[in-house]
């Protein structure tokens, strides 16, 4: 009775898909077993096995040395198995409490929202994630829905817990209180499943970690024999470059200015407060700043998604203030947003039409309004076979790819553009060690090329590692500009929590 | 499989029905195969029937293309009926006015002021607040629709359409605006190939426009996701008020042709509730133009079919009513026939499983 | 009601009217009827309704092969008739003079069919004979009957208002003709009295019907006279419910509410295709318009409800000889 | 001004809400749960013919009304099957639902009674002559004078269906399963079984909508006398923004604009061009007043997890 958690020779076929094809793994009472893996490798297939969601072609689940036969996640909580879900599953309409209670909900007949409130508080508090539980989850930022998202799977007592990439929105932080759980979980003798593509984060926390390539289980190994550049290796089948590599920058004449930009949400409230900002050609421009803090609206609105309240955009010499998205796009700048799935992509839509999706008034895509079906399609063949989107379908509708290769859809369709200006909004979030190697290279490119670039991103590294100067948000206001290898995590981290440092740091 | 589910699936659901439907009918004391076989041969059994059939599919075809342009732009136009009324109204109008023009010039004013009247019905008030104040569009088009079929009533009872003269009734159109019918057995089923021709290059067009167009790209973009429409750069709400006014075009189409091609002036009744119908029509398609065209044959045969049934086996109207619904359940329900026949298969080699084992 | 009463003596009104000969029909009881309905359908409670009843009775009494089609739409129409003329059928009757257009087509296509319309006129057909019916005639008496009634205050609660009203199902001429009829009826009694008058546009809507009649007695109504198919039982309902009265409309409506419902205004639409279907079977089909009014008892109000003074009742059979004579003339148009 | 003074067309604005507003709650159960239907009127018919057929039968109004429920409750049991089970397009099988029920009260209607329909002495729900306390208050002891007893079984299913969608456990359930069902279901909730909850809800209160047209205030039943009311509380549902209040709300707009349309006949305007009132007015207080009206997020959406 060493192994909790037994899976043996598990498969599942999706219609030309082989999602998992033969997986092994066993997880120990108590430990934290993380699981590796490239994009479609197959990780969350597996987990959603292990909760119900999906019923295994063949192969065999073994709880606590029994044979089960999950047909739906109701049995598998019964079985107490709780989850942490990718993409979350949260109902938006629903309150914060609302949402963690569903299906074990407090009171008789009657829902008592008091007490639902108040035991979603106390949690919240214990745990150290802190939310209002009686905030509409459609009002909440991702990142603190993916607090929500955790929230849900620790109401409930489980034996074994999955967190399928529970950390990808959190900041440094909250990952840090995510862990603390997780260790005290681990104390009381719960396994834990970790699903994460920060290497650094699968060191200090698991136990083992099992890595998985193409549906297949390749090897599990104790976490502390082996180096983040072996389970880089492991997990993509060649030797990976962790560290970018980039050439000293040569910024240029400014493509973009901003001055004095104010800017509401949808909801009408003020995110961006009166922000002044310049990015030059050749340069790439971080934006640092904790989640919520006004960043990817501001990125919305040069983009034109959002209307500006006040304030001058000018962009390669022109005013485009009040110029239409369509007309920006136009005009060279392409942009990556933070929200794939609901802004990047229609899903319903085959890969061949998102391609096309920001320059279907342009030729080759279409003539005189007709479009060209053919040329298209050439062009989706062609930046799947450069991008490694896969499976290198052009006829699949995107909402059949797995989240990192939608990414790379969308990627690959911003940068092709042959832009000015890449406005790129969390470009790596969810993506394998490998595609973040490879989106990467082609941020310096562009920049290398002359194109301006503003990297919004949470992830800390990937702003510190690219970014020729950062610039760091704070409700809304820029604290500070500094240069890129001059900034210190510390340092960044310190501005992000709108703490001003000493005059020693001059802004550029 | 995919073949089977397209083409065999929906024929052994309506088999379904009919052997259901077949039960009902004897329980009543009727004869089913008298019954089914009278409605076969009423929609198909005669050069006229089949006429009578293509005759009646016309209209549905028309709003069952209006309608699945407007799902498949995200919206649903409940409201065609009206919109076919107030085109219908419309192209009469001109048809017994500006009797001096020449009688083809005058066919295609007819034609594009209902189409236009049509698109304007359907697309300002309901487009319009659904672009800039949200309201939703089930709404809007089901009050338009009743306004315009009360608005058509009026204009022939006591209105400025009513002839002179005792019944409610517009004037008839301008002789050399009735669609030419060409043969004795077409006119004996008001078909006039004029019309099949419209109707056929409708669809053509429509299937044309929305997966060869630009502007097609666009209302598909719209109709799945608003936000990555605006991402794109798509004027969303432009193209919901042209989505909707599309739609309500070819409702006024729909109301033209008849008026052309069939009724030849605006009469009292207003009940045809082609409205609905075509709503079926094009869901049943999956809002696909070629399949509105083979869906509103298939409407046009029950129909005609279903008239012919209370002559021939003398079943009442109401009873045609019931099968229809019984057929229309189990054509939606299609899918059950693979989970049936998969069902079955399972359990074969389940037990032939247990038997090995 | 009127339907019983299949034998009516419309002879010499059809022979007056005949503006052409016969045309070769079979004689003998093997002919085939088929009766074509508006979009009303069978149970309109109103003509279409009546026109089943007369071919069902010519049946019974003939022995005629009789076919029935509901229409669904406008559209069917044309093909609904020409079946039945295809298909070999002597007689095609066409209810309503919404199929006017229709019957001209197919008449002229079926040259050896017979066919009969009911409340519409087509003269230049030889094929073709029409039914008009003097509603007014029978909305006149009724009218008048309500306005000696009002005056006098002949029947237990009756107000002092003098108000009667009128729901219309559709302003078309089937209805307007009773109504127009009735207006003169009672103004010619109760020349100070008034009549509300409402169109509820539906012939089947019971429950709209009740709240017609309901808005009409918050008005002072206390006789109301619908003239709306199914949507007017809706109508007599709420009257019985109040205890005040009704006229029914078409057919002898009594059952509705034996003690509401005063009288009826009847239209003979049974009895004439019953001497239609006569007369094609013994090969007398005359061709043209055939007026139905209250001489031979083509149209008539039904026997008074218990209550109403001998008096009124006289009087109101006296205005019928008026009206069969010739000393009063009904308009069809309506006041509004 | 003295139209509005009359009481009689505020009775009848309350007495026409009814058949709007109980189907319109109806069809919010239904949609909550995230299954469209356009069911309501082929469920109304149905209710309304079997109401008064059992009532005549039985001879007692309240089994007509139940046998009413039971019916109604059967036939969209089986819409749910089809919506739920089979995944098929939920407009489509209302639609065939409402073609059917025509069809089939129609046949039963001509071949069980005759054309003339139900004899005059079946009975009809009890009307509830005054209510204490309220009858004496001048102007509303009018209105709600002689209603019949589902006007008030109405009020009160607006506020217990209020209270069961927003206040008790099942219907957080059952609004989760409309909002994201596949979210519902990884907490363990059973969308299926809730699903067809709220389609049955809907049918019930849509068939007691139905009755109280052919029981309520008749005790007769005519053929398609629903007139399009299935359709009208399909509005008034998306009108009240998928709440039983808001639908009731839209029902009493319904109720009174049809009123005032016929109050104000009789005047020299034609009667087509006055019954637009209550279709205009509502296009008006939509986009005057009530704006944006969002649908359950997953309304329509079969819910089929490929396992
Ligand atoms: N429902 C489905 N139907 C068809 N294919 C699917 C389905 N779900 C997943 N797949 C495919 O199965 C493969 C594995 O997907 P999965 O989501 O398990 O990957 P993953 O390892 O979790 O990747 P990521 O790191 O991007 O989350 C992918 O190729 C994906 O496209
Ligand atoms: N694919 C399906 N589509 C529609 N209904 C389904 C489907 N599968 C099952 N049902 C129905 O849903 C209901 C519940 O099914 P299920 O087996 O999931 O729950 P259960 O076994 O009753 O579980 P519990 O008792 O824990 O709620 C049953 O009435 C079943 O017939
Ligand atoms: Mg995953
Ligand atoms: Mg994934």
């Amino acid at each position: 009775m060493d192994n909790f958690l037994e899976v043996i020779d598990l498969k599942k076929w999706f219609p030309g898909v082989k999602a998992n094809d033969g997986v092994n793994l066993s997880v120990k009472s108590g430990e934290v077993h993380a699981i590796l893996g490239e994009n479609g490798a197959g990780k969350s297939t597996l987990m959603k096995m292990i909760y119900g969601l999906l019923e295994p072609t063949s192969g065999e689940i073994r709880l606590a040395g029994e044979a089960v036969h999950f047909r739906s996640p109701r049995e598998a909580i019964q079985a107490g198995i709780g989850m942490v879900h990718q993409h979350f599953m949260l109902i938006p309409a629903l309150t914060v409490a609302e949402n963690v209670v569903l299906g074990d909900e407090p009171g008789g007949v009657n829902y008592n929202r008091r007490e639902a409130v108040r035991r979603v508080r106390e949690l919240s508090e214990r745990y150290g994630l802190a939310i209002d539980p009686t905030a509409k989850v459609s009002q909440l930022s991702v990142g603190l829905q993916q607090r929500v998202e955790i929230l849900k799977a620790f109401y409930r007592k489980a034996r074994l817990i999955i967190l399928d990439e529970p950390t990808a929105l959190l900041t440094p932080q909250e990952t840090r209180e995510l862990f603390t759980i997780v260790r005290s979980l681990q104390a009381e003798g719960t396994p834990v499943l970790f699903i994460s593509h920060k290497l650094d984060e699968v060191k200090e926390i698991s136990d083992r970690v099992t890595v998985m390539r193409a549906g297949k289980t390749v090897d599990t190994v104790e976490t502390k024999d082996a180096t983040p550049q072996d389970l880089a290796n492991m997990m993509v089948g060649r030797a990976v470059v962790l560290r970018v590599e980039k050439s000293e920058a040569r910024p240029g004449e400014p493509i973009l200015q901003v001055k004095d930009l104010t800017v509401r949400d949808s909801a009408k409230h003020v995110r961006v407060k009166g922000i002044s900002l310049e990015l030059r050609r050749g340069e790439i421009l971080g934006l640092a700043g904790i989640d919520g803090n006004g960043q990817f609206e501001f990125a919305d609105a040069i983009a034109g998604l959002l209307k500006p309240d006040s304030g001058e955009i000018v962009f390669d010499g022109k005013n485009i203030t009040g110029v239409s998205p369509a007309a920006r796009t136009e005009a060279g700048i392409a942009y990556v947003p933070q929200d794939r799935q609901a802004d990047g992509l229609v899903l319903n839509f085959d890969l061949v039409e998102n391609t096309i999706l920001r320059d279907f008034r342009k030729q080759p895509y279409s003539r005189r309004g007709i479009i060209q079906h053919g040329s298209a399609t050439e062009y989706t063949k062609r930046l799947i076979g450069e991008f490694d989107v896969r499976p290198p379908d052009p006829a699949r509708k995107a909402s059949e790819l797995s989240g990192g290769n939608q990414q790379k859809v969308i990627l690959a369709r911003e940068v092709s553009r042959d832009p000015l200006m890449l406005i790129a909004s969390q470009p790596t979030r969810g993506l394998d060690v490998g595609a973040i190697e490879g989106i990467h290279r082609q941020l310096i490119r562009l920049r290398d090329e002359g194109k301006g670039v503003l990297l919004v991103s949470l992830e800390l590294d990937e702003i510190l590692s690219l970014s020729d100067r950062i610039a760091v948000i704070h409700d809304g206001r820029i604290i500070d500009i500094i240069p890129g290898e001059q900034a210190t995590r510390e340092q960044i981290g310190l501005l992000m929590t709108g703490t001003r440092t000493h005059a020693e740091v001059t802004s550029s | 499989m995919k073949a089977f589910r397209i083409i065999l699936s929906p024929i052994l659901a309506s088999l379904l029905a009919i052997i259901i439907g077949g039960i009902l009918v004897s329980a009543m004391g009727y004869n089913p195969f008298v019954v089914y076989g009278s409605l076969v041969s009423g929609a198909f059994g005669s050069v006229i029937n089949i006429g009578n059939t293509i005759t009646a599919s016309i209209p549905l075809i028309l709003c069952g293309l209006g309608i699945a342009i407007a799902f498949q732009s995200g919206l649903f136009n409940i409201g065609a009926d009206g919109q076919y009324w107030v085109g219908s109204a419309a192209a009469v109008w001109v048809g017994y006015h500006f009797t001096t023009l020449p009688g083809w010039l005058h066919i295609i004013l007819c034609i594009i002021v209902g189409m236009v009247v049509g698109a304007l019905w359907g697309g300002i008030i309901p487009g319009l607040t659904k672009a800039f104040v949200g309201s939703h569009e089930v709404i809007t088009t089901m009050m338009m629709s009743y306004i315009g079929i009360l608005l058509a009533r009026y204009l022939i009872e006591g209105g400025p359409m009513q002839q002179k003269g005792y019944n409610p009734q517009s004037p008839p159109i301008a002789q050399n605006t009735q669609l030419p019918y060409f043969s004795q057995v077409l006119q004996q089923s008001q078909l006039s190939l004029v019309a099949v021709a419209i109707t056929i290059l409708a669809a053509v067009a429509t299937w044309f426009l929305l997966y060869k167009t630009t502007t097609g790209y666009q209302l598909r973009t719209v109709g799945l996701s608003h936000r990555a429409a605006k991402y794109a750069g798509i004027k969303v709400k432009l193209f919901i008020v042209l989505a909707l006014c599309l739609s309500g075009l070819f409702a006024g189409l729909a109301g033209s042709v008849q008026m052309l091609g069939v009724d030849h002036r605006l009469l009292d009744g207003f009940s045809s509730e082609y409205g609905y119908t075509a709503i079926v029509v094009a869901l049943l398609a999956r809002n696909n133009p070629f399949g509105v065209l083979l869906a509103g044959l298939f409407f046009g045969a029950l129909t005609t079919g279903g008239q012919n049934m209370q002559i021939v086996s003398q079943v009442p109207a109401a009873l045609t009513d019931v099968l229809t619904g019984l057929i229309i359940f189990f054509v939606a329900c299609e899918r059950i026939i693979p989970q049936i026949i998969q069902w079955y298969r399972r359990r074969r080699s389940l037990r032939s499983g247990a038997l090995t084992s | 009601g009127c339907g019983a009463s299949t034998s009516g003596g419309q002879g010499n009104a059809a022979s007056n009217n005949a503006t052409s000969g016969t045309t070769g029909s079979k004689t003998g009881n093997t002919i085939k009827v088929g009766l074509v309905t508006d979009t009303g359908g069978l149970n309109d409670n109103s003509f279409n309704h009546l026109a089943d009843v007369g071919l069902k009775n010519a049946q019974q009494q003939l022995g005629v092969t009789a076919g029935v089609v509901e229409s669904k739409s406008e559209s069917d129409y044309v093909p609904n008739l020409s079946h039945f003329a295809q298909s070999g059928y002597n007689l095609v009757i066409a209810v309503g003079f919404l199929m006017h257009d229709a019957v001209e087509q197919v008449a002229q296509q079926y040259p050896k069919t017979q066919f009969l319309i009911i409340d519409d006129s087509i003269t230049d057909r030889p094929n073709v004979t029409c039914a008009i019916f003097k509603s007014e005639q029978a909305g006149y008496l009724a009218g008048a009957m309500a306005g000696l009634l009002e005056t006098g205050k002949a029947l237990p609660n009756l107000n002092s208002k003098n108000v009667v009203g009128v729901i219309g199902g559709q302003k078309i001429p089937p209805v307007d003709t009773y109504i127009a009829g009735f207006q003169q009826g009672f103004k010619k009694e109760d020349p100070s009295g008034s009549v509300l008058l409402k169109y509820t546009n539906s012939f089947t809507d019971q429950s709209l019907g009740s709240q017609y009649a309901q808005n009409e007695m918050s008005s002072g109504a206390d006789i109301i006279f619908p003239v709306a198919g199914g949507c007017g039982i809706g109508a007599i309902n709420a009257v019985k419910t109040a205890n005040i009265y009704a006229i029914g409309v078409d057919t002898d409506q009594k059952y509705l509410a034996p003690n509401s419902v005063i009288t009826s205004a009847m239209k003979g639409v049974d009895t004439s295709v019953f001497d239609t279907i006569k007369n094609v079977q013994a090969g007398t089909f005359k061709s043209g318009v055939q007026t139905f009014g209250l001489e031979g008892n083509g149209v008539g109000i039904a026997p008074s409800m218990s209550g109403v003074p001998q008096d009124v009742v006289d009087k109101v059979n006296q205005l019928k000889q008026d009206i069969i004579s010739g000393k009063i003339q009904v308009s069809t148009t309506v006041q509004q | 001004m003295t139209i509005l003074a009359n009481p009689e067309l505020w009775a009848s604005t309350l007495s026409m809400a009814v058949p709007l507003a109980l189907p319109a709650i109806g069809g919010t159960f239904s949609e909550r749960t995230g299954v469209v239907n356009i069911a309501m009127e082929g469920i109304m018919l149905i209710g309304a013919f079997f109401g008064v057929a059992f009532s005549y039968w039985t001879g007692n109004a309240w089994i007509g009304l139940l046998m009413a429920l039971i019916i109604g409750g059967l036939v969209s049991a089986a819409f749910a099957w089809g919506a739920i089970r089979v995944s098929a397009d939920q407009v489509v099988l209302g639609m065939a639902v409402n073609i059917f029920a025509a069809g089939l009260t129609a046949f039963l209607l001509d071949t069980v009674f005759g054309f003339s329909g139900t004899p005059t002495t079946t009975p009809k729900l009890p009307n509830v002559k005054s209510i204490p306390g309220i009858d004496q208050i001048p102007f509303v002891g009018k209105i709600f004078e002689n209603q019949s007893i589902l006007v008030y079984i109405m009020i009160l299913l607006v506020i217990l269906s209020h209270w069961f969608l927003f206040h008790t456990r099942l219907g957080l359930r059952m609004r989760s399963v409309g909002e994201h069902p596949l979210a519902a279901d990884t907490v363990g909730v059973n969308v299926w079984r809730l699903r067809y909850t709220g389609v049955i809800i809907g049918g019930l209160l849509s068939a007691l909508g139905g009755a109280y047209l052919s029981i309520g205030v008749l005790n007769s039943f005519s053929v398609n006398m629903t007139n399009g009311r299935g359709y009208i509380a399909l509005a008034a549902m998306i009108f009240g923004k998928w709440t039983p209040f808001g639908s009731f709300g839209a029902a009493l707009l319904f109720g009174f604009s049809t009123a005032l349309g016929i109050a104000l006949q009789g005047q020299g305007i034609s009667s087509n061009i006055l019954q637009m009132i209550p279709y205009a007015l509502t296009i008006l207080a939509l986009a005057g007043l009530v704006g944006r009206s969002n649908p359950p997020a997953a309304d329509g959406i079969p819910y089929e997890p490929k396992r």
